[in-house]
């Protein structure tokens, strides 16, 4: 019930503003009251219209797409205030449809209906695409493009779609008035199909397309000052880098196809179930590393998570939508949806990954000084935190981080969008201070973001990182060798703490350091403040278990296949049932697994013995401790924090700190030399082969023979005026030779006949004489 | 009169007498553009009837081993009795969409050649004379027919490059005359040697004629051979492949269209109308190496393609990739694969007709194609920047255009034979992307140049020329199933020819090993 | 006794000599000497064919032939001579090179 | 054994020459009645060339020997004779209307033109030695005085004096050579010949240099190398019309005798339509090397040549290589494939030089550099000359194409090695080819004269060029019939 309550309270809140401005702009309503008016009477129309599940999917999915192309190719000139509205009617239309579906599955946790609970009939809609022969059959098989809609996908939808309809709004206020106003709202409305549909789909070829097309949109965004030479490189960047990622998920998805020959992620899941694949471990963790390479690009894992911070170039709005709270997770969703098909290999690297970039991305954090960077590397951290905790198989814990990060993550960027805004374009913390009495919204509502991502108990982001925590406690304890992954998420999480107060303080207290910009700085508009308080309030109680989504993550957010087990086990354990999930992964994969050796035999044997038994003891231990240790670190980051930068009481200078530890400060402000390492193998290698390739090309490929620029007499026509080097090639050659030879063959026509008979003659008499040696040796013998 | 026949013929002879009549200039770009749209609507209704015709004369998939290729709306008069060549045409799945395609490539290349102002009488006719070479080889069904429309095409192609082209024109030209006069001669020699074997120069006859059944597996391979160097020179495969720089960078810009959109395509085509039915033993044998070349296609291409300060060299360069993944599609016995190389056939010809359609909107303001040269374009000419968003987009296989589905089918079916070679492959992808981006970068994003800050954006000629590929490129991105499902039957009867040819080949090397392992023991 | 081969030998240098002087010649009449005793040769050879192997008169009527046109041959060759000599006072025929390459 | 016709009998058969004959007396003689000094010769040689083509028409194929065996009446003299007077009807019409022969000496080229003409017309039927010396030397005769007929005199007198002089010593060769040959079998008759050399033991080294020698002397009349010497200089120095007819109606005489003697006397024909070289001596490889030399040797001597004329002489050698493969065949096929290219040589090579001849004659132009911005300037000619050299380049769908198609179709079916090594190097001789044709080809279309408007042309040659073009563009159409007559044609009389 609660978070149905919630949602429609903020809406009634929205509606009551609207009215409120209506009365006083004036007689005419402005084209954001029809809007409103129209997303909510639509919403409501729509909803009673698109009964079916496949019609409420497709809508939400088209609207966007459909805002899209009307923005593209008539929103300059065409309509109206550049056409936001039709933006924002469609995202709050899909945004309305996707309530509908959340709703529904809410509906059925709350009800205990199983509709959104087995899964196997979330697949509920789809279209037969292009057909193939199936070898293992022989029968054509169409490839079945549809819809899976299970809990998980209400979720992400309701994620994506209210995000998104707030980036919407905020936007309003932030881009006004930039060049190519439409435009940009035209990229959201393709951003906001391609990562519906992306959570929508329940075909690995279409999630594969939908992935592309957000790294577009993205590469879009980024590159949306596109007179920039800054934002061009960025955007560039990201997208070859999340191409880096996408061309492992590709191979992935090869090895998907070459094994099933579907798509289909139900199917694959079935296939899997009944054993198919169980007597190739290599070809599994193959493809689970390739799928999960898709993950690392998108969701900017070490060592693809460069483009990232460079991602920052666009238009803030764009962070906070693609860059923190959506597309970015998508990396996640992805390890999350595709679950059962990694093996205890996979997950390993996953996990170390996750956990090795949460660490390393919370030490740059503290390094840096421009605004969003710092954000940017936090949701670095947070993504590895996410991917770590599917690693170690806690997986609702992940999915609920997920969403609770989305709204902070959101609120965060949005509020240094608008201090931002307020200060007239400037980043660089170093010139900000003494904000919080001029931006009282932003303050309060970025405290409140801080807060919740710094693990502040009765915050979202204490119970989700709590949960995470917990089960990378439960991981090492099963396991003593992998505890270090719980230590370094401990040590992200304190880290984080640090660094976001860092921010706050560096921005909102102390003295402005900037004396003019403060005086100038104000708080953006209603549309820009109200996306602030909405995420603000989510960024609170999203995480509760029973007026937020804690309990519906616990109960219903959870891997395939796993329902019997965690129908059996919640009863009497409702917040536990991560290891059991991984237990089972490792029971599966416990016979063919011996690559990893006595070592991870262990914890497997370990871990099918708890679940059998005692595995209920060892994860309440772990909450427990983890629930402890994660607030002791958090409250020291923030003391530690405090101490060092708000100035009131600063005992600590955070640049003789910075001094003191020298070489090692610069290798973390530097960001570990990562970009710089790949400028001097990759980019330089690549550049070294295309160039000796274009050199090869020319030279020998084309020109087996150099110096033939003396055939351009011939090929030119006009003498050798052109350049030697780009004439010298084969053909030229053939060209020369015949040339060469045909001068001194031409040469017998001496004009002299005297000449020409002592030839005939001299030819004659060769003749006469060849044949009678020839036929001495081969016929006369 | 079949349709078919009137759309070979529709063209030459109205190029004959665009040649002859002494019309003003105006009339002779209006005729043409009639000419080719009366072609492009004579050709529409053949491709909508097709997949039902071709249905009704394929064998079920169990017998199509054994039974003919079957070919739809077919005209066969008789032609040259004592050698038994026949004026044969018409056209199975393989051939019906390229037909479509130079049909439909052919309009847009007269709307981009309007401002040809220079012996406008002679560039249409000529122009007109090479759709019909290009429709017939298409066509045609009998090999010598094939040959004489193969060949027919240089001579147009040699004027259009050689009076219309760029400062290098002459040599680019001749280049390009001499290198496919060159590959034919071994068409020419494995023609001669088919017929003389089988008394026929059919196509349809030719595949499974019992007069090769004799032919000795070395000469099998040499004939093979012989027809891959034919046809690689125009696929262009490495190393045969430096003639299309030259004749990109120098030809007028519909001509790069149409040597990029329709005569590359002929190479493939041929290989899979001449080279897999009639040898599907050395096919099996040349399979690896082709999947070989195939990847250095494409890795080499895109890396020099990255290495260019060209607009149109890069884009050419790209071509060559391109047409690498075509390569591996047909180079593994997969029905996604083969299906997904004919399909990037047609999508490469709307790709990078799209990208030599924009490059040439350039080069008319600029005057040159330095990439160096230029900056910001957007600003100045925004639907100029978002046309070439698409096609650059579209180019480095985004998914949702047509490009995409095609490479990935080809990989599909690729990785199921060829692992490593397919993963090998995949870069070609990621420096697809990373040259198309890296040129967009240079040319439209960044700082405007202040030279070309008060450029034009696109006039209507220019738009109405790329609109059509555009859509073309997004319809079949999002219901490939169109074009797919008209292949299928055509390339399911090639498979089940091509695999009794695969298990011939491996009785052979069985039996040979058997033999080595008997000589040592 | 004389028989065939002593023709034939004899035909043989004549020939041989022939060719000789139209390599080494270079006035134009003696060149032309040199292409009567080529003919010569034949006709030597033709004619002791004719009483030796065929025992019949068609070598001999070939001989006849070959003398007329021999003679024709002749005529003309001088007649060009002589038309170059009237143009260009030249009569070695070495000189003669303004076509070459 | 054949019966043989006699003389009376005979003449039935010869009303062609006959008429040719009567017309060269009257040609030369009319001048010389003042009455008559002014009448244009022209009319009466193309009256007397279309009588003879006539009688040459209505000819059997199957008539057998005539004049006691000395000439024979079958498919083969009959087309070739067809050949020689559609050639001559062209020159002839080339050198009315060019100025290079001045009028008043017009007879007197028309006459011995008529004379050349019935030589052809006997080395195309001759079946004895004799015979075919004389004929041969009759068409050497006319043809060494035509060389010398050019206005610019000193370049034509020596062309002919090289003629002449060269033509003596290859014909005195092929004498001497004919010399042993009848010593060796005892008759002149060339089907005598034959069964002599089949029935008796015969020396195979005096053999072979009989052979040899009557080569050089029907090598030296086709052009083929190492005997082409004379070609490019006397093909640069003659008017431009007996260049045409020398490159065509001289080149088929002599692939006429040489079919003639070599597929009578030097192979036996066993089975259908092939034969096999008699006497142990297996000439074809010989040939075949001959074949691929010369044409090697025509195409890279014509690179880097400026003069049109001269370039067109050694694109003769290199297509007497390509007729040459076809010879080696040795199979009707082969045969039938000669006859068909020199057919459609002669279209091409006429279409060629009636154009060369128009910018030699009416503008004084000789070198590629004057062909520049043909295209422009006279759209029609340079498509004549284009599509001519595309025809010679051997791309379809000109003629040539066809002819060079039937030609190596024929030679790859006996798949000896060394005929598909002379079809290989055939082929690859078309694409070196490319590079000198194209070399007119660029300077009309694509390279910009200093001379703009357009060049001054005669109405007749244009109907002319137009009428050699358009058989050229067409034959591929009926490419089927036009072969199978040639097929008819190439029956010939063995015995």
């Amino acid at each position: 019930m609660s978070p149905t309550l919630l949602f429609l309270s903020g809406l009634i809140l929205l509606g009551a503003y609207c009215a409120y401005r209506l009365t006083t702009a004036g007689a005419k309503p402005s084209p954001s009251q029809w809007v409103t008016g129209i997303v909510l009477l639509g919403g409501l129309i729509l909803d009673n219209l698109a009964t079916g599940m496949a019609t409420k999917g497709l809508l939400i999915c088209l609207l966007p797409l459909l805002s899209f192309w009307i923005l593209m190719f008539f929103g300059r000139n065409h309509l109206p205030s550049g056409g936001d509205w039709i933006a924002m009617i469609a995202i709050g239309l899909s945004l309305c449809l996707s309530y509908s579906i959340y709703h529904q599955a809410i509906g059925a946790y709350e009800s205990g209906d199983e509709f959104f609970y087995h899964q196997s009939e979330g697949n509920i809609a789809s279209f037969e695409w292009i057909a193939f022969t199936n070898p293992d059959t022989g029968e054509r098989t169409p490839w079945k493009l549809g819809f899976w809609i299970d809990s998980l996908t209400a979720i992400m939808l309701m994620v994506v779609a209210g995000i998104s309809f707030l980036v919407h709004l905020f936007s309003l206020g932030y881009m006004k008035g930039e060049e190519n106003y439409s435009r940009y709202f035209g990229y959201l409305g393709i951003f906001s199909f391609s990562m519906l549909l992306l959570v929508l789909t329940d075909n690995l070829f279409v999630l594969y397309i939908c992935w592309e097309l957000v790294g577009v949109s993205s590469f879009l965004l980024i590159g949306f000052f596109i007179n920039k030479d800054s934002a061009a490189a960025a955007a560039k960047k990201a997208f070859l880098t999340n191409r880096v990622g996408d061309l492992g998920f590709a191979i992935g998805l090869f090895i998907v196809y070459n094994n099933f020959h579907t798509f289909s992620i139900r199917e694959i899941f079935d296939a899997l179930a009944n054993g198919a694949m169980a007597d190739s471990p290599w070809t599994l963790t193959f493809m689970g590393l390739g799928l999960f390479c898709g993950a690392v690009g998108k969701s900017a894992q070490f060592p693809l998570h460069i483009w990232l911070p460079d991602a920052m170039e666009g238009p803030t709005p764009v962070s906070a939508l693609i860059h923190a709270a959506t597309m970015v997770a998508a990396g996640v969703y992805l390890v999350a949806r595709l679950f059962p098909v990694f093996n205890d290999t996979a997950f390993l690297v996953i996990a170390y990954i996750g956990t090795f970039t949460a660490i390393m991305a919370a030490t740059i954090a503290i390094t840096q000084f421009d605004i969003k960077r710092v954000l940017a590397y936090s949701t670095l951290s947070q993504l590895g935190y996410m991917v770590a905790a599917l690693g170690v198989g806690a997986y609702s814990a992940a999915l609920f981080h997920l969403t609770t990060h989305a709204f902070f993550k959101a609120l965060l960027f949005l509020c240094s969008g608008s201090v931002i805004h307020a200060l007239h374009h400037e980043q660089d913390m170093r010139n900000m201070g003494g904000l919080a009495g001029k931006t009282k919204v932003t303050f309060i509502t970025m405290l409140v973001g801080t807060l919740a991502i710094s693990g502040v108990p009765f915050f979202s982001g204490f119970y989700s990182k709590d949960k995470i925590l917990a089960g990378a406690l439960e991981m090492g304890m099963i396991n003593p060798h992998h505890a270090i992954i719980f230590i370094a998420l401990l040590l992200a999480a304190g880290i984080t703490a640090f660094y976001m107060f860092r921010l706050i303080f560096m921005t909102f207290t102390g003295k402005p350091r900037d004396r003019h910009a403060w005086e100038h700085a104000h708080e953006g508009p209603w549309t820009m403040q109200v996306p602030l308080v909405v995420l603000a309030i989510l960024a609170i109680c999203s995480g509760w278990t029973h007026l937020g989504l804690g309990g519906f993550f616990q109960e219903r957010v959870v891997p395939w296949g796993t329902e019997a087990q965690v129908a059996t086990h919640h009863a009497d354990a409702p917040t536990l049932f991560t290891t059991a999930a991984f237990a089972q992964e490792e029971g599966t994969a416990v016979e063919e697994h011996s690559a990893h050796g006595e070592a991870h035999d262990e914890p497997v044997a370990n871990a099918a013995a708890m679940h059998e038994e005692g595995h209920h003891d060892v994860q309440h231990t772990a909450h427990v401790v983890a629930m402890i240790l994660s607030i002791l670190v958090a409250t020291s980051g923030i003391i530690l924090s405090a101490l060092t930068y708000w100035e009131r009481i600063r005992v600590i200078d955070p640049a003789k700190c910075a001094r003191a530890m020298g070489p090692v400060y610069d290798l973390v402000y530097n960001k570990y030399y990562v970009d710089e390492f790949y400028a001097r193998t990759f980019y330089r290698g690549l550049e070294i082969v295309r160039n000796v390739l274009a050199r090869f090309d020319l030279r020998i490929i084309d020109g087996i023979v150099n110096g033939a620029g003396r055939v351009t007499v011939f090929t030119s026509g006009k003498s050798g005026r052109f350049d030697l080097r780009v004439v010298d090639r084969i053909v030229d050659w053939i060209a020369e030779v015949c040339q060469h030879y045909g001068q001194r063959i031409r040469r017998v026509e001496s004009g002299v006949i005297q000449d020409y008979a002592l030839k005939v003659g001299g030819a004659f008499g060769t003749m006469v004489i060849l044949w009678m040696i020839v036929r001495s040796f081969f016929i006369g013998a | 009169m079949s349709g078919l026949v009137i759309i070979t013929f529709l063209p030459i002879i109205a190029g004959c007498i665009l040649a002859l009549a002494p019309l003003p200039n105006d009339t002779v770009r209006k005729a043409s553009l009639a000419v080719t749209l009366a072609i492009l609507a004579i050709s529409i209704p053949l491709m909508w009837n097709f997949g039902e015709a071709y249905r009704a004369v394929s064998p079920e998939v169990s017998e199509a081993a054994n039974s003919p290729m079957p070919f739809v709306y077919e005209t066969n008069v008789k032609w040259i009795e004592t050698f038994n060549i026949n004026f044969h045409i018409g056209v199975d799945g393989l051939s019906m969409p390229f037909v479509f395609l130079t049909a439909f490539l052919c309009p847009l290349c007269i709307l981009a050649s309007w401002g040809i102002g220079e012996k406008v009488r002679g560039y249409f006719a000529l122009f007109l004379l090479l759709e019909g070479g290009m429709i017939g080889t298409f066509v045609a069904l009998d090999l010598f027919l094939f040959y004489v429309f193969w060949e027919l095409m240089l001579l147009p192609m040699y004027f259009l490059i050689g009076i219309w082209g760029g400062p290098r024109k002459e040599y680019a030209a001749i280049k390009f005359f001499l290198y496919t006069l060159f590959g034919s001669i071994f068409l020419f020699i494995a023609m001669l040697v088919l017929y003389w074997k089988t008394g026929t120069f059919s196509l349809v006859e030719l595949p499974g004629h019992e007069g090769l059944g004799d032919l000795k597996w070395w000469v099998q391979i040499a004939l093979f051979l012989g027809l891959y160097v034919a046809f690689a020179i125009k696929i262009p495969a490495f190393p045969f492949h430096t003639w299309l720089p030259d004749a990109h960078v120098e030809a007028p810009t519909a001509i790069s269209v149409i040597l990029a959109g329709i005569l590359l395509k002929m190479g493939t085509y041929a290989i899979f109308r001449i080279s897999f039915p009639i040898f599907p033993v050395a096919t099996a044998w040349f399979c690896t190496p082709l999947a070989v070349l195939a990847v250095i296609n494409i890795v080499y291409g895109a890396l020099c393609a990255m290495a260019q300060t060209d607009f149109k060299k890069l884009v050419a360069y790209s071509s060559i990739s391109h047409m690498g993944f075509v390569m591996l599609g047909m180079a593994v016995y997969k029905e996604e694969a083969m299906q997904g190389a004919v399909f990037q056939m047609f999508n490469h010809g709307c790709i990078t007709a799209m990208l030599f359609l924009l490059v040439g909107v350039i080069y008319d303001r600029a005057h040159h194609r330095d990439l160096a040269g230029f900056g910001g374009l957007v600003k100045p000419m925004p639907l100029y920047g978002g046309y070439a968003a698409f096609a650059f987009f579209a180019a480095l296989g985004l998914p949702g255009l047509s490009g995409f589905i095609s490479e990935s089918l080809v990989f599909l079916g690729a990785f199921q034979e060829q692992k490593l070679l397919a993963c090998i492959g995949t870069l070609g992808i990621l420096l697809g992307a990373a040259y198309m981006l890296w040129t967009y970068q240079r040319v439209f994003m960044g700082p405007v140049n202040e030279k070309y800050k008060d450029y034009k954006d696109m006039n209507k000629i220019e738009i109405a020329s790329l609109l059509p590929l555009a859509v073309m490129v997004l319809v079949l991105g999002i219901f490939p199933f169109i074009f797919l499902d008209m292949l299928a039957p055509t390339v399911s009867n090639l498979l089940a020819h091509l695999h009794v040819g695969r298990e011939e080949y491996e009785a052979m090397r069985t039996a040979a090993e058997q033999v080595a392992m008997n000589l040592h023991p | 006794m004389v028989g065939l081969p002593h023709f034939l030998i004899v035909s043989a240098i004549l020939f041989s000599i022939g060719v000789f002087i139209m390599i080494t010649r270079r006035h134009g009449i003696m060149m032309l000497m040199g292409l009567e005793l080529i003919l010569n040769a034949a006709n030597l050879n033709l004619i002791a064919f004719s009483r030796y192997v065929e025992t019949g008169i068609r070598g001999q009527t070939f001989a006849i032939f070959v003398i007329i046109l021999a003679a024709a041959e002749a005529a003309i060759a001088l007649a060009i001579i002589l038309s170059i000599y009237t143009h260009s006072a030249k009569i070695n025929l070495d000189e003669l090179t303004s076509m070459k390459e | 054994m054949l019966t043989w016709l006699g003389n009376v009998a005979s003449l039935k058969y010869f009303i062609g020459e006959l008429w040719l004959a009567l017309a060269c007396c009257v040609v030369l003689m009319l001048p010389l009645i003042p009455k008559f000094r002014n009448v244009r010769m022209s009319w009466i040689t193309l009256t007397a060339l279309v009588f003879a083509g006539i009688c040459v028409l209505r000819l059997p194929t199957d008539g057998g020997g005539i004049f006691f065996g000395m000439l024979a009446i079958d498919g083969l003299s009959k087309f070739f004779k067809i050949f020689f007077v559609l050639s001559t009807l062209v020159v002839v019409l080339m050198t009315e209307v060019g100025r290079e022969v001045p009028d008043f000496r017009k007879p007197e080229f028309y006459s011995i033109l008529l004379g050349v003409l019935i030589g052809a017309f006997l080395a195309a039927s001759a079946t004895d030695l004799l015979m075919m010396y004389l004929a041969i030397e009759l068409l050497s005769l006319g043809s060494y005085v035509l060389a010398g007929f050019s206005r610019i005199e000193k370049t034509s007198d020596e062309a002919s004096m090289k003629y002449i002089l060269y033509g003596g010593l290859s014909t005195g060769a092929m004498l001497f050579g004919m010399s042993y040959l009848y010593g060796l079998t005892g008759s002149t008759n060339l089907i005598a010949i034959r069964e002599a050399l089949e029935a008796n033991q015969i020396h195979p080294l005096v053999f072979f240099v009989s052979f040899l020698l009557i080569m050089v002397g029907i090598g030296y009349k086709i052009s083929a190398v190492p005997f082409h010497f004379w070609a490019p200089d006397v093909y640069q120095g003659a008017p431009t019309s007996i260049t045409a007819f020398l490159s065509v109606a001289s080149k088929g005489a002599g692939f006429a005798a040489f079919i003639r003697i070599f597929y009578t006397s030097f192979l036996t024909l066993n089975g259908e339509g092939v034969w096999s070289p008699v006497g142990q001596l297996d000439w074809r490889i010989l040939l075949s090397i001959l074949a691929i030399v010369t044409m090697t040797f025509g195409n890279l001597a014509a690179f880097g040549q400026n003069n049109v004329k001269r370039l067109l002489a050694y694109s003769g050698i290199a297509h007497a290589g390509y007729i040459l493969v076809g010879a080696i065949a040795l199979n009707q096929a082969g045969m039938q494939s000669i006859l068909f290219y020199l057919l459609t040589y002669l279209f091409t090579n006429l279409a060629a030089f009636t154009v060369v001849l128009i910018l030699a004659d009416c503008n004084g132009v000789e070198e590629i550099e004057g062909y520049k911005s043909l295209g422009t300037r006279s759209p029609w000619l340079a498509f004549c000359l284009a599509v001519a050299l595309f025809s010679l380049i051997g791309v379809p769908p000109m003629a040539g194409f066809l002819g060079k198609w039937f030609l190596f179709a024929a030679a790859v079916r006996t798949l000896d090695p060394w005929c598909v090594a002379a079809v290989v190097a055939g082929l690859l001789n078309s694409v070196l080819s490319v590079y000198y044709y194209f070399r007119i080809m660029k300077a009309m279309y694509l390279e910009k004269g200093e001379e703009v408007g357009p060049i001054r042309t005669h109405s007749t040659l244009n109907w002319v060029a137009t009428a050699m073009t358009l058989p050229v563009l067409l034959i591929i159409f009926d490419g089927g019939s036009l072969y199978d007559w040639t097929g008819r044609l190439s029956q010939m009389l063995l015995g």
